[in-house]
């Protein structure tokens, strides 16, 4: 593709490459990897992209969005890649703000965007419930109308980042006496209410992401509904096949794959680089072309969603092929850090390589990618009914 | 499920050393996994009844079994109750045998009792933090200086590296001369020059002290050496095939026990009103790892016997390497995927397995290094068709 | 690879069996693939050497040997000379056992002695042309007249249907009032409004003579019905696990030989200037294969141990079936693709065994079936744990 | 993608359907299929889409091309998936054709062209030969040079429909003292020249398709040589990336997915429709899946390729993909037709399904499309050296 370039889109490319040679390096990714400087990490990486006015590019002009064609974006994710830097936290920007500026009002809009867009407000999303796991419409957490507050009980799961979240947006049961996908509502609650606490989850990497959200008696102003009461279903649904397109993960596999080049190029095995080897350069390759093959897929299927279509089976097949291939290459990365996979860095290891221990850590975390999000099952039994009518 | 074939001698074994599992270990585990190492005093508790070591000859306080099948049963019922980071085999099967197979007479009467007892905890330090598990990049080197050796290098990655109390050491014996003169020194705690690093977390079996080495100028007597100190690199070829065959007990064990955890919380948990055990996806799946699991069953229950008849040779044994520790992978892999994102979390036994089983792949040989064994003797001149294998 | 277990007797029937198979189907392979059937002689000659049926009792003319070694001895050497498409297995070890588990004393004096001696050969006609495999939906009715059953239907794809002297035919026998009563007649050549179809060309194992055959009100005498008219459907089932180790025996036993072709081929064909058996792609996938084809040998062998025993469960037979049949499908297709062109020519053999070996998957019931009836022991209430197994 | 169209773009879906509507048809379908027909009738169908002009949409417009944007290929590739018509032969119009209009004279354009696109002349290819397989510097077939003329003498292999062509492209060496790859012309010869004899090749499938064709002191006259002598390899190295572009085979993969939806809805299995079956739907949802992220990629590809970019890697990736693809689609066939699958209907079966043979015959004979055309393997190297610089 490169080869089609224009002199245009090469000095754009020029420009990003720029801003990431000034903006983002070595220390800073070493920051937001570790667990302690995470939040504050990110946040800055985030405003140093407000700032430039990159921090949104698939958002419309008019909210904060970049105008830029598919190649730009293309071209920033790539770059993006080669600079091994990460993307900003979905929650707010990938998630809840296109609900907000799509469905709420223009209080909310004025309210939440900028938060959204500068990094000062960190969300979390409330959507699984114990037990309810991806089955959405199963879910229990109830809010009851009391003059123009909502009263909030109920339990959410594996609620990512909760402990660094501001606020929250949750699917509430508003009538119970509906169907199950009616009565429900999508409400915004600040975390720091009264009612709210957040008890840790240790996963399996050994880790804090996750969290369980108690609301005991929590009071919302009616004033945080987005849209209708009733609808919230509705909004998930659109955000979720937002979500599933966010989720593809193309761009974080690039920046594994390359990472997993540079080192394999220095490490030797049995005298010679590992890069040698034939299986390691098969494993690239099959990986790669199926990772090119999903690119084109998500610019297509972007392309659409910019002409103003929605993405329907699309958004899970890319949820489906995207986090497979994620765990392809946090397994590759695995192996080509091989024994040094295996050790915890708290210890304060003198030997062994720096990277064996994010290998460890994203092949671990990564096992969750194909369940979260709507578990690949449930992503081809909807690829099965509404993509092939089966 | 084909029936196995165990004597009345060996299934009495087997309860016996269930119950002791159930008293000692059981109870204790977890706390084991918090401090990072198993309390010493347990090994002392298997020697006590005689569930450490059973091959040694009565003379040393064994029972002078050496039926392979007394160390399957130690190996899977401590599988069964999530024992297996507790390093009783590494002990008793893998270390001591070189005390056996190559101690003298006076050697073995000094260390085998008490290492039947569990006075003594063995340990075998070879890997180096530059040269992996590659043997001809070691480093380490012992000098003959007359009536002794004196021993310098760092070994990491060493298993019982914490507890043990007796080392066998690898090193080079004649770095100029001759690369491949390798010796195996009998390092005892205590032994000026001896240290030992922190212990290293690891991401699984984290109740097993796996550290660093360090010798510094350390004298081993003359009477420490086992063996002829120029062979110890055929010394250590020649347990490979047991070595392998160990780890592919406790891997299709670990295997057996991640599908029957899993098979549990299918039928118990459900999804969209029924059974995650009634879904056909489920079924299937099942289906095919029960069968992969039961032909895996076979083939290793097959090896050993062979080797009990001491033909198993060290491609068969790669064979059962490569196959249980794929399969162990899958297993687990598929098993999280069937338990959504309970199967994510710390407190759910397949959380802890999926954690140690990715490791499995690469220690011991990985599983590209596994094949090339294969390959070589699909490849041989000799090779014999399967017709004349009767 | 491992050794196996023939005892001495066993040997030398292979090394007879093996003379006999040089002597007279190697010739004549090819001629019988081009007329699409085995000569009728073929039979008589096995018979005349005690090779065509082992198990029967010597008052019947066989060796009164019932050990199911005989039979995979038979099994293996015949594929061993890509001799798969004679039908002597079908005869001798899926069809008699019939009339020797439900036939009376007077049909096997009648029978058996003439089949042994490879004078009447035999088939089963089960299959209808528009039920498929489906036993249920059955349509050919046999009517109790008195002293004779007036059977009338047709059947399809029955193998030895042209060469057959004594089909076996399943029938309902009271369809009105119970569409389970099912009956075994014995029907003889040149019985009244008994034909045959023409022989049907197949894509795999072209010697073999499959057709269809109608039965148009042919006068079964009482005598030559097997056992109880209302339980065939019973007796149908009972022999289901016999037949799918035949199958798993089959199997693999051609899964053994394309491994031997392929790398046979894989020593002597250069490629880029090196034989393809010194690339690493090459070595990487046949130590693969070999592992899993030795691992399923243990696994069948051990079948048939158990089988002997007369304790081969249907569904452990069934992961047999299931395993060696995906597992020949995966060596074929691998045979052929590192034959490259070659592979792709019918003049070498990897290529007619890729024809003969995808309806492994379907016939006998298909991979998916096999999958439902392994699910059903995986889930059963009754389920029996590893470490319990033994 | 559908919901994108504009009123122009469904007014040209209209027009294209309707041609097929009036132009396409079962009985013809039929014709193309069977051996005896598929000449005349393949030509008869390509003279209909010459005679509206839409042979040959992928030329430039002043040859004969059809000026379409992509997403009017698009549409039109999906109504022929639709309609389940194949596409036109591509050794003229894919292979061929593009070389003489990119690299030929004037004069060649005017004598080849219009006979490839009204289907006048029927084309093969002349690379592979005995023993290279898909290495086509290896290649032997000399050419030398005797006036005017060049007297040629060697083989070709594996020449697709060669029974069938009036003209043969073919690589002959013509310097045999450069390095191999530099010492190639590109010579267009005539299949009735004297000395040229075709010998017909059986296939995995028992069919003919495949010769071997023989150069005995044939005479070519040099203007038949396309380019400059010794150049052909570099002319040959476009085709071929355009012709693994051309393999990717997506058109046909849709077309046996419609067949197979059509067929599996009509066809019963236990009393409800083959459609209804859990696993099929996961098997056509993973394939469906697969397909549309390589058409997606196949567009851009050939986006990138109007706009003068030449495909590198990408071609690889396209046909690696594209012929795994296809495979899985025609083993998803053959799995529906199950039984009836295995039958030849050459020997005209009242029973059975009329499509069996057909997914026979196409499992079979797709066999190859992982081989030829630069096997996968060879296609593996490629993305790992060019795309990747491993």
């Amino acid at each position: 593709m490169h080869a089609t370039y224009s002199p245009e889109e090469r000095l754009f490319q020029d420009q990003v490459r720029s801003f990431l040679r000034n903006n983002f390096n070595a220390e800073l990714a070493a920051r937001i990897r570790e667990p302690e400087t995470f939040k504050a990490a990110t946040i800055e990486w985030q405003k140093k992209r407000f700032a430039k006015g990159w921090v949104a590019p698939g958002w419309p002009v008019e909210y904060g969005g970049c105008a830029w064609t598919d190649t730009q974006k293309y071209i920033f994710d790539g770059a993006l890649a080669e600079a091994e830097a990460p993307d900003v936290p979905p929650f707010g920007l990938k998630m809840v703000g296109p609900v907000i500026y799509t469905f709420g009002n223009e209080e909310q809009k004025a309210r939440f965007l900028p938060g959204i867009l500068n990094g000062d407000t960190w969300w979390c999303q409330g959507y699984s419930e114990p037990g309810a796991g991806s089955d959405l419409v199963a879910l229990q957490t109830r809010a009851e109308r009391d003059g123009d507050d909502y009263i909030i009980n109920g339990t959410k799961i594996w609620t990512t980042y909760a402990q660094h979240a501001d606020w929250i947006f949750a699917l509430v049961r508003t009538d119970t006496t509906a169907k199950p996908q009616q009565g429900i509502s999508f409400l915004l609650i600040d975390m720091r209410s009264s009612g709210v606490s957040v008890a840790p989850i240790t996963s399996i990497d050994g880790e804090h992401h996750l969290n369980e959200v108690r609301f005991d008696n929590v009071r919302v102003p009616v004033a945080n509904r987005i849209g209708e009461e009733n609808k919230g279903w509705t909004y998930a649904k659109a955000l979720l096949t937002h979500e599933r397109t966010a989720l593809s993960g193309i761009a974080y596999c690039k920046q594994v794959l390359n990472t997993v080049r540079r080192l394999a190029a220095d490490e030797n095995d049995d005298g010679q680089a590992l890069l040698a080897s034939p299986t390691l350069q098969a494993r690239m390759a099959d990986i790669e072309m199926e990772l090119m093959a999903l690119e084109y897929t998500e610019l297509r299927v972007l392309a659409a969603v910019a002409k103003g279509g929605a993405p329907g089976m699309e958004s899970s097949l890319l949820k489906l092929k995207g986090t497979e291939l994620q765990q392809a290459v946090q397994s590759l990365q695995f192996d080509v850090a091989g024994l040094y996979g295996s050790v915890l860095p708290s210890t304060g290891l003198a030997m062994g390589h720096d990277y064996g221990d994010r290998a460890r850590r994203e092949y671990m975390f990564g096992r969750a990618c194909t369940i979260y999000g709507g578990s690949n099952e449930v992503q081809k039994n909807i690829i099965a009914k509404f993509g092939l009518g089966l | 499920m084909l029936p196995r074939d165990f004597t009345e001698e060996q299934q009495m074994f087997r309860s016996a050393y269930r119950k002791f599992l159930e008293q000692e270990v059981v109870p204790n585990i977890d706390t084991w996994r918090e401090q990072g190492i198993v309390d010493r005093e347990m090994f002392k508790k298997a020697g006590d009844q005689g569930f450490l070591m059973v091959w040694p000859d009565e003379q040393y306080g064994g029972m002078g079994d050496r039926d392979f099948r007394f160390e399957q049963i130690i190996i899977e019922e401590t599988a069964n109750v999530y024992g297996g980071d507790w390093a009783n085999t590494l002990h008793s099967r893998l270390v001591a045998p070189y005390i056996d197979r190559f101690g003298s007479d006076e050697q073995k009467a000094r260390f085998l009792p008490r290492c039947v007892s569990g006075e003594i905890i063995l340990a075998v330090a070879m890997t180096e933090p530059d040269a992996g598990s590659d043997l001809a990049g070691m480093r380490a080197v012992a000098k003959d200086m007359g009536d002794h050796w004196l021993l310098s290098g760092n070994k990491t990655y060493i298993t019982n590296g914490i507890n043990s109390d007796l080392v066998i050491v690898a090193a080079k014996t004649d770095p100029e001369n001759n690369p491949h003169a390798m010796g195996l020194f009998l390092v005892e705690r205590g032994m000026e020059g001896f240290e030992r690093g922190r212990n290293l977390k690891k991401m699984g079996m984290k109740a097993q002290d796996t550290a660093e080495l360090f010798f510094n100028e350390v004298r081993v007597p003359k009477e420490n050496v086992l063996g002829d100190p120029s062979l110890g690199f055929l010394y250590l070829m020649e347990g490979l095939a047991e070595e392998r065959l160990i780890g592919a007990c406790g891997f299709l064990s670990g295997a057996q026990k991640a599908f029957e955890v899993t098979r549990e919380f299918c039928m118990q948990r459900k999804v969209f009103g029924k059974p995650l055990s009634k879904m056909q996806n489920t079924q299937f799946k099942m289906a095919e790892l029960r069968t992969e699991i039961d032909v895996a069953q076979a083939y290793v229950d097959q090896c050993v016997a062979v080797h009990n008849r001491g033909a198993l040779t060290a491609e068969d044994a790669a064979k059962a390497k490569l196959y249980t520790s794929e399969l162990l992978c899958r297993m687990v892999d598929e098993g999280v995927q069937l338990h959504g994102g309970a199967g994510y979390m710390d407190e759910y036994p397949i959380s802890r397995m999926y954690c140690d089983a990715r490791i499995t792949r690469i220690f011991a040989g990985t599983s590209e290094i596994m094949k090339l064994i294969i390959a070589r003797e699909v490849f041989a001149e000799n090779f014999v068709e399967f017709v004349d294998r009767a």
